[in-house]
């Protein structure tokens, strides 16, 4: 083939910078080939190499005692006892679902999917974190149909329940939707495969789905460099395929289980680059590529093309050679490519091969060591005015406004979406999308029960409120671990740990890396003091169209171990004249709250601040009165306030609470956002020993009144029938998407 | 007026369905088969003035609705 | 579906790979949910030309006992096994939710642990259960009492609400002609436990097990 | 050879995609769409001798798999 003169254009095609491409120069030896050019900047484009990120990443924190794996594998792996993990993480799909909403989710989810079973562990759980544009904006019901569709038409068919999730719209996403999928699989802590290759003259191996042109970089079709089909060579984008995935998740699993396993790592971003790259570099070892081997689904590709595509479900593996035929075998017998394109060297080199040229020779380890790692400047977010509760609009009937709220497009039900998606396959699923946190019961690797006394079950949670972060990047971070971890211990379950998707606009804009660098204090801060360190994570930047950031949006997935499933607790009251208790008292932050937002079109003040030891306490003091069996209901009090909680707990059961606010201004006590707080519901015999154990626990708990009847009432404020708020909850989301 | 638009994959693109349909003919013996890929048809009675008026209407909704251009091309035959 | 026969039956089913052309002699061969080939062309279209359908075929033949669920009940159409053909839901969007089923045929091997008419919760999770025949096959359908289960509301109506898919008459669930094969959208393996919230769904395996005792 | 299949709902078989583009159309303020119908195109890549012996292999194709005659009609085109 011939290559393409290296022009600044070109170089500056492929995102590089002037400094950067000197540097390239430097470690390349020479001028690189066309080829090369393209492994570089799949190397050290943000996405691959971190390079405005990593300074900050590396402030935190990622061990713990459960910790077996953290960042710097492609998931995260954390103890669950008895011989077991959870291994988990969350990824951004924001770019692609945005030009192809379904196909962009897809693929999303997918590519999380295989990350997690890459390391051995069987998928059992996947949520989802969405945001889209203003519901008014022309674009945003089409991308959310889209991507929903998306996003469950992989996961059902690949056949993992979503168990929750996040949704929500904003004007700052009209132009870049976010799409942040997380899955979490199983494994056995001593069958954990890793993607270092051990060896010289081991057999790489490629496995899965041909490669085609699908993602190939932008920077091909700007260079303009189409000869006789345009159509034929253009990018495109790329086309999930489940029942593909499907094949590889059982294909690699069996094939773990035959010893050949050297190595193993999926393709994702700039494919087979990246994964090679990897295997190599961490093993200390060089990677020979024959791309003559490569399984192709299109004609005539070139050398660039095949290193750059980023087609989806599939894999490289290094390759226990005693046992090539049988690890064939299984790979024939789903019907899979398994091809041997390369070995690994002791000569420290990429060294690429096509069509009996040398199409790249690069030093392995500077490709990835060597990337570029910036300190970008930042800016300071200024500090955000505290809005005292005085200054406060009232509301005639904050009682009655409760069902507006109930049935605005941020707060009314998610059942329009999560219905779409499968919550119940594999028949293990404690508690779905609709809840604090999904549930989902432990099985062994055969898929039979375990045969233990209790069995154990694990919490699934994302969250985060990005209108705080905007407002104090350091306190929002805070926020987004503190009500992640919440919503676990909401259901009795221990937060152990968590993944996150770091979203946020151009990092070379300091505002943009303030933000940044704030927020990732602020989860750091949190993280450490709830001992839940993060253990992966993706960062995806640019979100931003005609110089228009998103809110900063750094989602949070956690996960918490429940050792006796059938305690999990739930939303819904459950019995008439039960109590309904508040934990952490009654709030007075009414920055940023919806109430503000909502009802008097204002984002002003500062959010509520995390105390993060009280967090702890109360979070402490709920989990241990859930498995002492001394509450039957509890729900966290997020966004929306106390008011919100209460009437998600009146729609979820179909019945309604008499509740005293005592001296409170009605508006405040029902609307404030303040942290680390819960509505708990116990039988009256219930009462004492719960508010004794919280004062010996340091734990402020207010009796509030008591299940009864078919309304929402608070005493001398108003009224409002549970039937009500619950046809404003379901309403909004369907038929705004009838349109 | 009855229309019929005819929507395909792009060149490139991955056809999963395609591909599928490919391997059960396989598995059902039929032999010489080289590829398959799968598009939809999407049949419209529609009241127009003439042939040209119902033509820019159909482009209009191919590029608005029926249609996802990133990924697919459609073409448009009006039937009577 | 495997998981759930062996908690209520204790005996562990035998798997059989798509590939294979012989089905082992068995009490109950049970075709599960999930994706099949991705569902590509349409819904069990592919599964239901497998190599292992001949031997099933014969299985129905002879008498043997089927059970289709879900992708299970869309293979058994394309098939040919039970009548009929399972579209995509009229609201064309994958559904998960539970509904309410009313039990219409008490007499058959799948179905006979229920009292007639009884309403029972049993959750759904299809793309395609939008359950379609001719009216001439309709009608002997109902007049030889071949629906097993019916979409109702919870006070056991009919009606177009509580109608998830579309489905032709309400129509969840249909028995074949000689009553040993039934086809059924919703999942009555994923409410068996206290776990799933309620145990609706443990009158399908009790009905069976009465027969293997 | 190349071969498109085209695979229409019979007459009377109930199209919710069809009737969903219909609604879909009709809330873009399109006018005059009397009815749509959906189906779906196979275009298959197929050795054969000549176009007799093509078309008695995709008319089998259609009948053990391409289409289900329970509620689909089928027609072949051979297009070179
Ligand atoms: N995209 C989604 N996928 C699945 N479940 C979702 C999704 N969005 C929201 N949910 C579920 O809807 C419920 C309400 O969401 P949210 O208000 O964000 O919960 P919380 O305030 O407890 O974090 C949660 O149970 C959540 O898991
Ligand atoms: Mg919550």
């Amino acid at each position: 083939m011939t290559d393409f003169e290296i022009t600044p254009q070109l170089i500056a095609d492929h995102g590089i910078t002037d400094e950067e491409y000197a540097r390239i120069l430097e470690l390349t030896g020479r001028e690189p080939t066309y080829t090369e050019l393209g492994i570089w900047s799949a190397m050290w484009n943000e996405h691959c190499s971190y390079k405005s990120s990593k300074k900050w990443l590396k402030t935190l924190p990622t061990t713990g005692k459960r910790v077996v794996h953290g960042p710097g594998e492609n998931a995260g792996v954390v103890d669950i006892d008895d011989g077991e993990t959870i291994i988990f993480k969350m990824e951004s799909h924001n770019h692609p679902s945005y030009i192809e909403p379904y196909q962009g989710a897809t693929t999303g989810v997918g590519g999380i999917l295989r990350d997690v079973f890459t390391m051995g562990a069987r998928p059992i759980a996947v949520m989802n974190a969405l945001r889209f544009g203003d519901p008014d904006h022309p674009k945003t019901r089409h991308v959310a149909s889209g991507v929903v569709a998306g996003v469950g038409g992989y996961g059902n068919s690949f056949g993992v329940p979503t168990v929750g999730g996040e949704v929500e719209f904003h004007p700052s996403y009209n132009g870049n939707c976010l799409v942040n999928a997380f899955a979490a699989g199983l494994a056995d802590i001593d069958k954990i495969f890793l993607s270092e290759a051990k060896g010289v003259g081991m057999p790489i191996v490629y496995l899965g789905a041909k490669t085609g042109r699908d993602g190939v970089g932008g920077a091909t079709m700007a260079s303009a460099e189409f000869d006789d089909s345009i159509e034929e060579k253009r990018p495109t984008v790329q086309v999930g395929d489940p029942f593909t995935e499907k094949r590889l998740l059982e294909a690699t699993l069996e094939l773990m289980k035959t010893g050949a396993v050297n190595a193993i790592q999926d393709m994702g971003a700039a494919g087979l680059t990246c994964s090679a790259v990897e295997m190599g570099a961490k093993g200390n070892l060089g990677v020979h590529l024959d791309l003559d081997l490569v399984p192709v689904r299109e004609d005539n590709m070139t050398a660039y093309e095949m290193m750059l595509s980023e087609s989806q479900e599939r894999m490289l593996m290094v390759l226990n050679p005693a046992k090539q035929a049988e690890a064939e075998a299984v790979f024939k017998k789903w019907e899979l490519d398994f091809a041997v394109v390369g070995h690994t060297t002791d000569t420290l080199r990429f060294e690429v091969f096509h069509k009996g040229e040398k199409v790249a020779d690069l030093p392995i380890k500077d490709l990835g060591d060597e990337a570029p790692e910036y300190d970008r400047p930042w800016l300071e977010t200024p500090a955000s005015i505290r809005i005292k509760p005085a200054d406060i609009p009232v509301l005639q009937n904050p009682v009655e406004a409760l069902a507006e709220l109930m049935g605005s497009p941020n707060q009314c039900s998610r059942r329009w979406v999560y219905e779409q998606y499968d919550t119940l396959i594999q028949g293990n699923t404690k508690q779905g999308p609709g809840g604090d946190a999904g549930v989902i019961r432990v099985l062994d690797e055969t898929g039979r029960r375990k045969h233990l006394p209790t069995q154990k079950g694990l919490a699934f949670s994302v969250d985060v409120t990005p209108r705080y972060c905007k407002a104090d990047p350091f306190e929002g971070g805070k926020q987004a671990v503190a009500e992640c971890w919440r919503n676990i211990s909401a259901t009795g379950a221990l937060p152990l740990a968590a993944t996150d998707n770091l979203n946020f606009g151009n990092p070379e804009r300091p505002e943009i890396m303030g933000q940044f660098v704030g927020c990732i204090k602020g989860i750091g801060a949190a993280c450490k003091a709830l001992e839940f360190p993060i253990v992966s994570g993706n960062v995806s930047l640019y979100n931003e169209t005609n110089g228009e950031a998103i809110l900063p949006t750094p989602a949070i997935g956690g996960v918490g171990l429940l050792t006796d499933v059938s305690l999990a607790m739930t939303i819904p009251f459950k019995n008439r004249n039960d109590v309904v208790l508040l934990v952490g008292g009654h709030g007075n932050e009414m920055g940023q709250s919806v109430y503000l937002q909502h009802f008097f079109d204002r984002e002003e003040g500062s959010p509520p601040p995390v105390d993060l030891a009280k967090e702890k306490s109360n979070g402490d003091y709920i989990r241990s009165i859930i498995l002492n069996r001394q509450i039957n209901a509890c729900h966290d009090i997020s966004q929306g306030g106390l008011g919100l909680a209460l009437a998600d707990m009146c729609v979820s059961s179909g019945k309604g609470c008499v509740v005293d606010l005592g001296d409170e201004d009605a508006h405040i006590a029902l609307f404030a956002e303040d942290q680390a707080r819960y509505i708990v519901t116990c039988h009256p015999d219930q009462v004492q020993s719960v508010t004794d154990m919280a004062t010996t626990a340091g734990v402020n708990v207010i009796p509030l009144g008591t299940v009864a009847g078919d309304t929402l009432k608070v005493t001398g404020v108003g009224t409002i029938s549970v039937a009500q708020l619950k046809n404003a909850h379901e309403e909004w989301f369907p038929s705004y998407m009838a349109g | 007026m009855k229309a019929r638009i005819t929507i395909t994959l792009k060149a490139g693109v991955l056809d999963p369905q395609g591909k599928a349909i490919e391997g059960a003919l396989d598995a059902l013996d039929f032999s010489g088969i080289n590829k398959v890929r799968q598009g939809k048809i999407i049949d419209i009675d529609i009241d127009a003035a003439g042939e040209t008026e119902a033509t820019s209407a159909l482009t209009e909704m191919c590029e608005k609705l029926l249609a996802n251009t990133v990924i697919e091309n459609y073409a448009i035959d009006i039937r009577d | 579906m495997a998981t759930a026969l062996e908690m209520v039956s204790g005996v562990k089913p035998v798997m059989v790979w798509h590939q294979e052309t012989e089905i082992p002699d068995v009490d109950l061969i049970a075709i599960p949910g999930g994706f099949s080939y991705g569902d590509y062309l349409r819904a069990g279209a592919i599964a239901a030309r497998s190599p292992v359908m001949s031997s099933l075929r014969d299985k129905a033949a002879a008498g043997v006992n089927i059970l289709g669920v879900c992708n299970g009940f869309q293979i058994l159409t394309e098939a040919g096994l039970l009548p009929g053909a399972l579209m995509r839901n009229a609201g064309l969007h994958f559904i998960c939710r539970e509904v309410h089923l009313r039990v219409e045929n008490t007499n058959s091997y799948f179905t006979r642990s229920w009292a007639k008419n009884a309403v029972i919760r049993c959750p759904i999770a299809h793309h395609d259960g939008n359950y379609f025949t001719d009216p001439d096959t309709l009608k002997k359908l109902e007049d030889q009492d071949r629906v097993a289960f019916r979409y109702v509301n919870e006070n056991g109506n009919v009606n177009d609400t509580s109608n998830p898919n579309g489905s032709r008459n309400n129509i969840a669930g249909i028995l074949n002609d000689r009553g040993n094969i039934l086809g059924m959208m919703p999942h009555p393996e994923n409410l068996i436990e206290s776990l799933h919230g309620g145990t609706d769904g443990l009158g399908l395996f009790k009905s069976m097990l009465e027969n293997v005792a």
